[in-house]
């Protein structure tokens, strides 16, 4: 059993690499930032899906000035004690973009840099005017500066920690300098993280004294530590084990917004054919799969941008036709069989998903060779573009619909020197100028309205043709003790919070 | 010629020396014995010549021609060895037939089969026994195939290690007899290491006397048949044979 | 002589191989008085196998069955092992043919010794040491002291002989069956170990056999001889008629030993066809 | 004929003396170990080159720009020619400096000193177990060869060679401690323990010691014994098979007969002069055994959420992260020269012939 | 006319083959008498004839999915139930024993020989050849063996041979030290030194007389390493290197299968049991030639 005011979980955490909000990346490191530091706009534990006052009581944004200027909530503290100043945003922004760690394009692309961010980044008093350079609507900037690079840390409480010129990083790796509900007490990799609940929390305090994540790799084991009761909550369990839960222990789903998708290096010859794009997309067995190995993982999704946000396209009209598929083929004369190899994480529920399209491509002569690698290694593979196919899954950097606009529909310059880390570049599509434009006008659009208008068009194309065939969006089932409430978790990791979860 | 020649020999095993200062000369045709206590360096001796205990100063020589401090492959067919336990000189996964061809193999001599065949008869040994493997033989087969196997490749000389004391005195005659026979037959040369002076009485022509790895006297067999050994230990050894 | 000290009835020791049992030993009958008694025979004639047979020795597969096979009354087959273990040792004992195999290699000389003693005897550890050294000194042991402290591999095959000997007869046995106890020892060593095991057999009047295929050596130290071959008694006469053997294995042995004043020009050989042998 | 004769095993008191023998003084011994972690330094980065895992992506993850990369990677060295990352490598080790793990983002010296300890404290307690069961094992079963009691303990140890390890400790953890709840859950310590002992040795077992924490202690153990019982069964299987053989060697050997001449008692017969030779190869077995235990074992520590060295060394080895496979690779492999060498000393300890 | 049995156990065979073949039946007639090494060759002999006839004794194909009938508990249509994309699990079983089979015998096929290798140079050679290979011996078997694997399969790419090649590489070197140690006893036989007395050179003698004899102890130790070596592949199973989807190789069965212990713990617990009694076949079969192979035991009577 676990003690009334403790939350334990039991959790993979070994992708941690760094928990610095300048540098964190990998899904585990985001939920527990999300839990530790705030931002001047935030998508809130209360509801998710709407960017509200977080550091910042309130806001005015100028298009035509492309500056956005925040007031400061009154009486914020961190949780070391010290205000929260406007100081504290410049620091924190200054600091990302001046390590330039991994996470920093983010702000980057605000045309941001470690030499012009006291220009673009002023205070005044307790406000605090951001400025950027490009064509971007104030709505997409908004959605930067909620995303996890844009956390406010302590520049108090950090510049004690600084060691050489790294801003504090490798003390901020194990520590935290936020405001947010948690802080971090113990950060073992690849065993436990502990958080206590900061009970000076600007919105209050949360109900949880603790938070305890251990890391625990094997599904089976979270399952038997679930149902004895040793912990609160398992965050890995398969499906099938979701399934078979008995008493005593509950399910929440939460539909998540990475996008799982098939795509096809062209640079492979036998791939560049648009009718094999297209056949591709009725030999993939959607119902099949999302009901019985992804049933509750998965949802079937077809379009780039994740269903439920602003801006998505959630029709489906493609389905398992291998009659069909077999049509176009041959209709575009495409010969067959193909031979290729088909690139994938060696782990459930992906070697599954790789065998059952490769079943199902195998009926129209589309043979896939299943090369199943770790995460690192199909990722090098896929930024060399050496890959064929390659089955992955992509989730937003942040919560605009550009994020995946950029990602699926944006190539600028296909060339080998030119890496760029979207999904168009690393399968060497050669985006059309004409959907280049398409991206580059509605990243400028300021009408929200219209600006989703452009995206679900830009879907469309996308869906109807390119060598990407997207299958489903991700779904979080997580099992958790019945007595456990409030647990939220949006659409990504980015917004996994603690803070109202109770135990009765 | 000297068959064998052995000027100021000593020969070590790594840092202990255990031969000193050996002088004999075998003319070609005899048959010497090298009697003495145990362990005072006899075998060594012998290995030495051969090229197995490569460690040694002074001078060998056999045929005529001095002898290098390892195996050569012209040597080998100058002089070959016999070994004193016949349990442990045959290959245990080799049949007799393999084990007498090989040295032709290794030689480049032809005719193996035949070869083969007249040895064993020339040791006695029946047909019958050319396929087995060694452990299908007594002591006293094994012996002989092992002495067969020394003659292959029609050496001059032949060293013997004490090749009859693990046989039983009714396989020893056969064995004795056998190599009384070979030397005369095909004029070999002997050096037979042994402390049964009885043997070197049937044998030999001369012997040495060794002790504490020095050779302390060399004598006719005559002068053993009529107990006429000057040293204190040859007399001693004699007196433990005749026993009380 | 008086009564028997053990009687043998039809012994017979087999083994399994591939082409059946075979018996190693067929029907051997004797009997011991408290006498010296040698047992000769070629190599592989049986003879170890007897003195095994008698302590009990052989071990699965091996099968050993007699019509009589009697110590001093006691029905030696019908014995249980632990009845055996106060036999062993105690009053038959057995000096094993090779000492080089036949000491433990990790335990020291005096060690071994102490427990063919203490196995049977409770005594005072002074008491044990010093019986140790009287013993070692007994069969001509130069510093039984130091030797006592000494590891089988460290003492040279005439003095693990002589050890072994030692061991054998500290618990005082009635009968001592000796395999080949000189067989690794150059001339001169031998018989002073002989001569030992003879005084001790004298002195104390304990029953002696001796496994050897030396004639000479036998007729030497024995009363009386058993000549086997192939398993089974070919001759049974006294010591000093040795040279006057009627049959022709025994004679034929006789006639392959070299002898110093040798003037044959070849040995006669055994006609082994004679015998169904091995 | 040699004591061990022609067992299959490695001779007795070989222990892994490549390169220590001829040199047995401390120099020599000090000299081997330079060459034996030069020699693993070298096939370690070599394989660290072959593998198609680009480590500067561990560091930088997949959506970083190319300047990005491009930085991190001279920041970590890896623009230079391969020979002098080598040579660099080197010299910081021998200066004590294991550097930064990429995947945990700490000193590869604090992860080892965490992920060891914990590995090393499972291993010890299984070889324990499997030495405690398997060494009686094996000498019974050597005793009465061919009876049943052989017969199931041969297949008893046979079975720990043959099942799967994640198999039986998933279904251990199954049994003991979801259904019959016997013993603690997955990981080393109750999770409000955790936490509560400072490390000193940092094995769990001694610290809570240490600190007088019975509590912890008991906790600790109810933790550790079924993965450290997986372990010593499959140590188990190995030492009693090999102490099996070793004894049926002995058993035939001559001087076993003539201490059953002596009239000594089976029992004695049995320990004293047929178990006692065999101390030394058994000794190198066990050794050998115990230095696997110590490379941890992925599976073992995946179903029991160890953190041990194992599991570290394998998420280091598949995502490039080379200073801390390199620095997990050093200790595993000073652990096994250092066992090595204590099976060559003990060699000498108990067998007079190499004295 | 001889019968065929009188001809194999010939006490004087008049060839060459007669010698070597009556050897062997032997060898042969010998194991039998111990009834379980007779059990453990059954269970290889039913592992040849099954991995033979795959094709007809699998009532479906292994790689058939059918998602509809998933994680079906074994029944009279699939004995053992199938898996979690509803394959037939004793389908799969039966074709994962051409799998096994490829790996049992291609780690014999290049470990064995390599570590044979390598240990008889050492031992004959001795000095700096010897210092320098059992150095090199001693700094692969330090290194931990999985790790050594995983990074030649993560070097090679994934697949089932690559797979076999690395472990056929982190096994050697156990063979090496046993050969080496064979080796010595065996290089100062007076056998070898009769050979080299004829005039044999170096690789005659390793090869011809040396390898002979150290090969009895390494088949034994190599039929009693199978069991390792079928578990190491699972283990690179395990984590995800091992054989490529949808290769029914049973220790990526038994991987794939363990998130479902708990539930349905036929999908692991089947190919477990296959991978249980193949290696204690090979173990009894082992141990069986342990006792029959043994030198000394054939040396003698
Ligand atoms: N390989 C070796 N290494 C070191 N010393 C050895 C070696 N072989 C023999 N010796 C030593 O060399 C000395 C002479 O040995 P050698 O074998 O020549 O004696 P021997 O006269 O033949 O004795 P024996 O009659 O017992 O055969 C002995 O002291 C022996 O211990
Ligand atoms: N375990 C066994 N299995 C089969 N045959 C055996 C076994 N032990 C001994 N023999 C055989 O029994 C016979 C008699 O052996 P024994 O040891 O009694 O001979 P021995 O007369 O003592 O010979 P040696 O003089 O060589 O010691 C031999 O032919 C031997 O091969
Ligand atoms: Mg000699
Ligand atoms: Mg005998």
């Amino acid at each position: 059993a676990t003690p009334a005011d403790a939350l334990v979980i039991a959790q993979n955490i070994d992708d941690i690499v760094a928990l610095d909000p300048a540098q964190a990346y990998e899904f585990s490191a985001g939920e527990i930032n999300a839990n530790l530091y705030d931002h001047l706009v935030q998508y809130a534990a209360e509801d998710t899906t709407v960017l509200a006052p977080g550091l910042a009581s309130e806001w005015t944004a100028d298009e035509a000035a492309k500056t956005i200027t925040f007031t400061m909530r009154e009486g914020a503290t961190f949780a070391s004690g010290n205000p929260v100043r406007a100081e504290d945003v410049l620091f924190s922004f200054k600091r990302v973009v001046t390590l330039n760690l991994t996470p920093s394009f983010i702000l980057t692309q605000l045309g941001w840099s470690a030499d012009n961010i006291d220009e673009m980044v002023t205070i005044d008093g307790n406000t605090v005017t951001i400025k950027w350079d490009g064509d971007f609507a104030s709505a997409f900037v908004l959605n930067v500066l909620a995303s996890r690079p844009a956390s406010i840390v302590d520049e108090v409480l950090v510049s004690e920690h600084v060691e050489g010129d790294d801003w504090g990083n490798a003390w901020l790796n194990t520590n935290s300098a936020g405001s947010g509900p948690f802080v971090l007490t113990d950060y073992r990799p690849a065993e436990l993280v502990r958080m206590t609940a900061n009970e000076n929390y600007f919105d209050g305090a949360p109900a949880m004294k603790q938070v305890l994540i251990r890391h625990v790799a094997e599904a089976a084991t979270q399952q038997l530590l679930l149902t004895s009761g040793d912990v609160d909550m398992a965050k890995n369990l398969t499906p099938d084990q979701i399934a078979s839960l008995g008493d005593g222990v509950k399910v929440e789903a939460f539909p998540q917004a990475a996008v799982h998708f098939l795509s096809f290096n062209q640079k492979t010859e036998s791939l560049t054919d648009p009718a094999l794009w297209e056949a591709a997309r009725y030999l993939v067995n959607y119902d099949g799969m999302t009901e019985s190995f992804l049933k509750g993982q998965m949802e079937k999704h077809q379009a780039f941008w994740p269903k439920g946000f602003p801006g998505s396209y959630d029709e489906t009209p493609y389905y398992y036709d291998v009659e069909k598929a077999k049509q176009i083929l041959a209709d575009a004369g495409v010969e067959t069989p193909i031979t290729v190899t088909l690139d994938v994480i060696n782990s459930a529920p992906f070697t599954d998903m790789a065998q059952s399209l490769q079943a199902g491509f195998a009926e129209a002569g589309i043979n896939f060779d299943i090369l199943p690698g770790t995460g690192a290694q199909v990722i090098t593979k896929y930024r060399d573009r050496t890959h064929e196919a390659m089955l992955l899954y992509w989730g937003p950097d942040f919560m605009d619909p550009h994020s995946n606009a950029k990602a699926f529909a944006y190539n600028s310059d296909n060339s080998d020197d030119n890496y760029t880390a979207t999904t168009t570049w690393r399968n060497a599509w050669a985006v059309p100028e004409e959907m280049n434009e398409e991206v580059r006008a509605a990243l400028a659009e300021s009408d929200q309205a219209t600006r989703n208008e452009m995206y679900v068009e830009l879907q469309k194309k996308v869906q109807a043709e390119s060598p990407i065939v997207i299958m489903f969006q991700a779904q979080l089932q997580i099992a958790m003790g019945e007595n456990v409430d409030g647990y939220v978790n949006g659409s990504n990791s980015d917004f996994v919070y603690y803070r109202l979860v109770t135990k009765d | 010629m000297n068959a064998i020649d052995l000027k100021n020999l000593d020969i070590a095993y790594g840092d202990t020396k255990v031969v000193f200062d050996v002088n004999l000369s075998i003319p070609e045709g005899e048959s010497f014995a090298l009697v003495g206590e145990s362990g005072s360096g006899k075998s060594t001796i012998l290995r030495a010549i051969a090229g197995l205990a490569p460690d040694w100063t002074g001078d060998i020589s056999v045929m005529g021609g001095a002898r290098s401090h390892h195996v050569d492959r012209n040597v080998s067919r100058k002089v070959q060895m016999v070994f004193q336990d016949p349990y442990g000189s045959l290959h245990p996964r080799k049949t007799i037939d393999a084990a007498l061809s090989e040295p032709l193999a290794i030689h480049g001599l032809g005719n193996r089969g035949e070869r083969v065949e007249a040895m064993l008869t020339a040791v006695g040994l029946d047909q019958r026994f050319r396929f087995r493997f060694p452990h299908q033989l007594s002591g006293g087969q094994r012996q002989r195939v092992a002495i067969a196997r020394a003659l292959m490749l029609e050496p001059k000389v032949m060293l013997l290690d004490e090749p009859t004391s693990a046989l039983d005195v009714s396989v020893q005659a056969e064995i004795l007899n056998l190599l009384k026979r070979l030397r005369r037959e095909q004029g070999l040369t002997f050096l037979l290491v042994t402390h049964n002076l009885p043997v070197v009485s049937f044998l030999c022509d001369r012997l040495a006397v060794m002790r504490h790895g020095r050779i302390v006297e060399v004598a006719d067999v005559a002068q053993l048949k009529s107990a006429d050994l000057k040293e204190p230990y040859s007399r001693e050894l004699l007196a433990a044979t005749e026993g009380g | 002589m008086t009564a028997p000290l053990l009687s043998v009835q039809n012994l017979r020791v087999s083994f399994p191989t591939h082409t059946g049992r075979v018996e190693v030993v067929k029907g051997l009958s004797f009997t011991l008085g408290r006498e010296r008694l040698g047992i000769v025979g070629e190599s592989g004639s049986g003879k170890s196998m007897t003195g095994r047979s008698i302590l009990k020795l052989i071990r699965k597969p091996g099968e050993v069955t007699a019509d009589k096979l009697e110590f001093d009354g006691i029905d030696i087959l019908s014995q249980s092992e632990k009845q055996m273990r106060a036999i062993r040792g105690a009053r038959i004992s057995m000096v094993m043919q090779d000492p080089k195999f036949s000491l433990n290699p990790v335990m020291t000389v005096g060690e071994q010794i102490a427990e063919a003693l203490v196995t049977h005897q409770k005594l005072p550890r002074r008491d044990v040491q010093a019986r140790i050294i009287e013993m070692l000194h007994a069969v001509r042991i130069n510093d039984p002291e130091r030797v006592a402290k000494l590891y089988p591999h460290e003492v040279s095959g005439g003095m693990g002989q002589r050890i072994m000997i030692a061991m054998m007869l500290i618990p005082e046995p009635e009968l001592l069956i000796a395999d080949e106890p000189t067989s690794a020892l150059d001339v001169s060593v031998q018989a002073q170990v002989l001569d030992i095991i003879d005084e001790l057999v004298r002195n104390k009047g304990m029953g002696l056999i001796l496994i050897s295929h030396d004639l000479n050596l036998v007729s030497r130290y024995c009363d009386r001889i058993l000549v086997m071959n192939a398993g089974q008694v070919v001759e049974e006469c006294a010591a000093g008629q040795l040279e006057n053997a009627q049959h022709p294995y025994t004679k034929g042995l006789l006639a392959a030993m070299p002898v110093i004043n040798e003037t044959r020009d070849e040995l006669p050989v055994l006609d082994r066809t004679q015998w169904a042998g091995t | 004929m040699d004591q061990q004769g022609a067992s299959p095993e490695p001779a007795p008191g070989y222990a892994g003396r490549g390169l220590v023998r001829g040199f047995s003084t401390a120099s020599g011994f000090v000299l081997t170990l330079f060459l034996t972690f030069l020699g693993l330094l070298a096939i370690t980065f070599f394989i660290g080159r072959v593998i198609p895992i680009d480590p500067v992506l561990a560091v930088v993850g997949d959506r970083a720009t190319q300047e990005q990369y491009d930085v991190a990677k001279i920041a970590m060295g890896l623009d230079q020619p391969l020979w002098m990352q080598f040579i660099s490598y080197v010299g910081n080790v021998f200066t004590g400096d294991l550097g930064m793990s990429v995947s945990t983002g700490r000193p590869v010296i604090e992860d080892l000193s965490r992920f060891f300890p914990a590995t090393f404290e499972m291993a010890t307690l299984g070889i324990l177990i499997g030495c405690a069961l398997g060494i009686p094992l094996g000498v019974t079963a050597a005793a009465r060869q061919g009876s049943w009691l052989d017969q199931v303990i041969r297949v008893v140890g046979l079975l720990g060679y043959s099942v799967p390890a994640f198999w039986l400790g998933l279904v251990g953890l199954a049994l003991f401690y979801a259904r019959l709840r016997w013993v603690g859950g997955p990981g080393r310590l109750d999770i409000f323990y955790d936490g509560l002992v400072e490390p000193v040795t940092g094995m769990i077992l001694i610290d809570s010691l240490i600190r007088g924490e019975i509590d912890i202690f008991w906790n600790a153990v109810s933790h550790i014994i079924l993965p450290a019982a997986v372990l010593g069964f499959f140590s188990l299987a190995y030492i009693a098979r090999m102490t099996r053989s070793f004894m049926l060697d002995q058993l035939s050997q001559e001087f076993v007969t003539t201490a059953r001449v002596k009239g000594v008692p089976e029992r004695v017969v049995i320990w004293r002069h047929a178990f006692n030779p065999i101390r030394v190869p058994l000794i190198t077995v066990i050794g050998l055994s115990y230095a696997g235990l110590l490379e941890g074992s992925v599976m073992i520590e995946t179903v029991f959420s160890w953190p041990g060295i194992g599991n570290y060394l394998t998420t280091a080895l598949l995502n490039a992260d080379m200073n801390a496979v390199l620095g997990a690779t050093l200790v595993i492999g000073a652990v096994f020269i250092v066992i090595n060498k204590i099976s060559d000393v003990l060699y000498r300890v108990l067998d007079p012939r190499a004295r | 006319m001889m019968s065929n049995r009188d001809w194999l156990l010939a006490d004087s065979p008049t060839s060459r083959l007669q010698a070597n073949v009556g050897r062997a039946y032997r060898v042969f007639t010998a194991l039998m008498r111990n009834p379980l090494s007779v059990l453990g060759g059954v269970i290889i002999l039913v592992l040849l004839l099954t991995a033979a006839f795959a094709p007809w004794i699998a009532p479906y194909s292994a790689v058939g999915q059918d998602l509809g009938n998933r994680l079906m508990p074994p029944s009279a249509a699939h004995w053992m139930g199938t898996d979690e994309l509803g394959r037939d699990i004793f389908s799969r079983v039966v074709w994962g024993s051409q799998i096994t089979l490829t790996i049992v015998l291609l780690v014999a096929l290049i470990s064995a020989p390599l570590g044979l290798l390598i240990g008889a140079i050492a031992g004959y050679f001795g000095g700096w050849v010897d210092r320098f290979l059992m150095g090199f011996t001693d700094i692969f078997l330090s290194l931990p063996k999985l790790i050594l694997a995983l990074a030649f399969v993560a070097a090679l790419g994934p697949g089932i041979n690559n797979a076999i090649i690395a472990i056929a590489i982190t096994s050697w070197p156990a063979y090496a030290r046993i050969a080496r140690a064979e080796t010595l006893t065996i290089r100062n036989a007076e056998y070898i030194q009769a050979v080299q007395l004829a005039g044999g050179g170096p690789v005659r003698l390793i090869v011809q007389h040396i390898l002979p004899l150290c090969t009895s102890s390494m088949i034994i130790r190599v039929t009693l390493d199978m069991a390792g070596v079928i578990l190491t592949a699972a283990g690179l199973g395990f984590l995800g290197l091992g054989a490529q989807p949808p290769l029914p190789e049973w220790g990526a069965m038994i991987s794939r299968g363990r998130t479902f212990i708990l539930d349905q713990w036929w999908v692991a617990t089947m190919p477990g049991f296959a991978i249980i009694i193949v290696s204690l076949g090979f173990c009894f079969l082992g141990d069986g030639l342990r006792d029959v192979l043994d030198p000394k035991s054939e040396g003698k009577n």
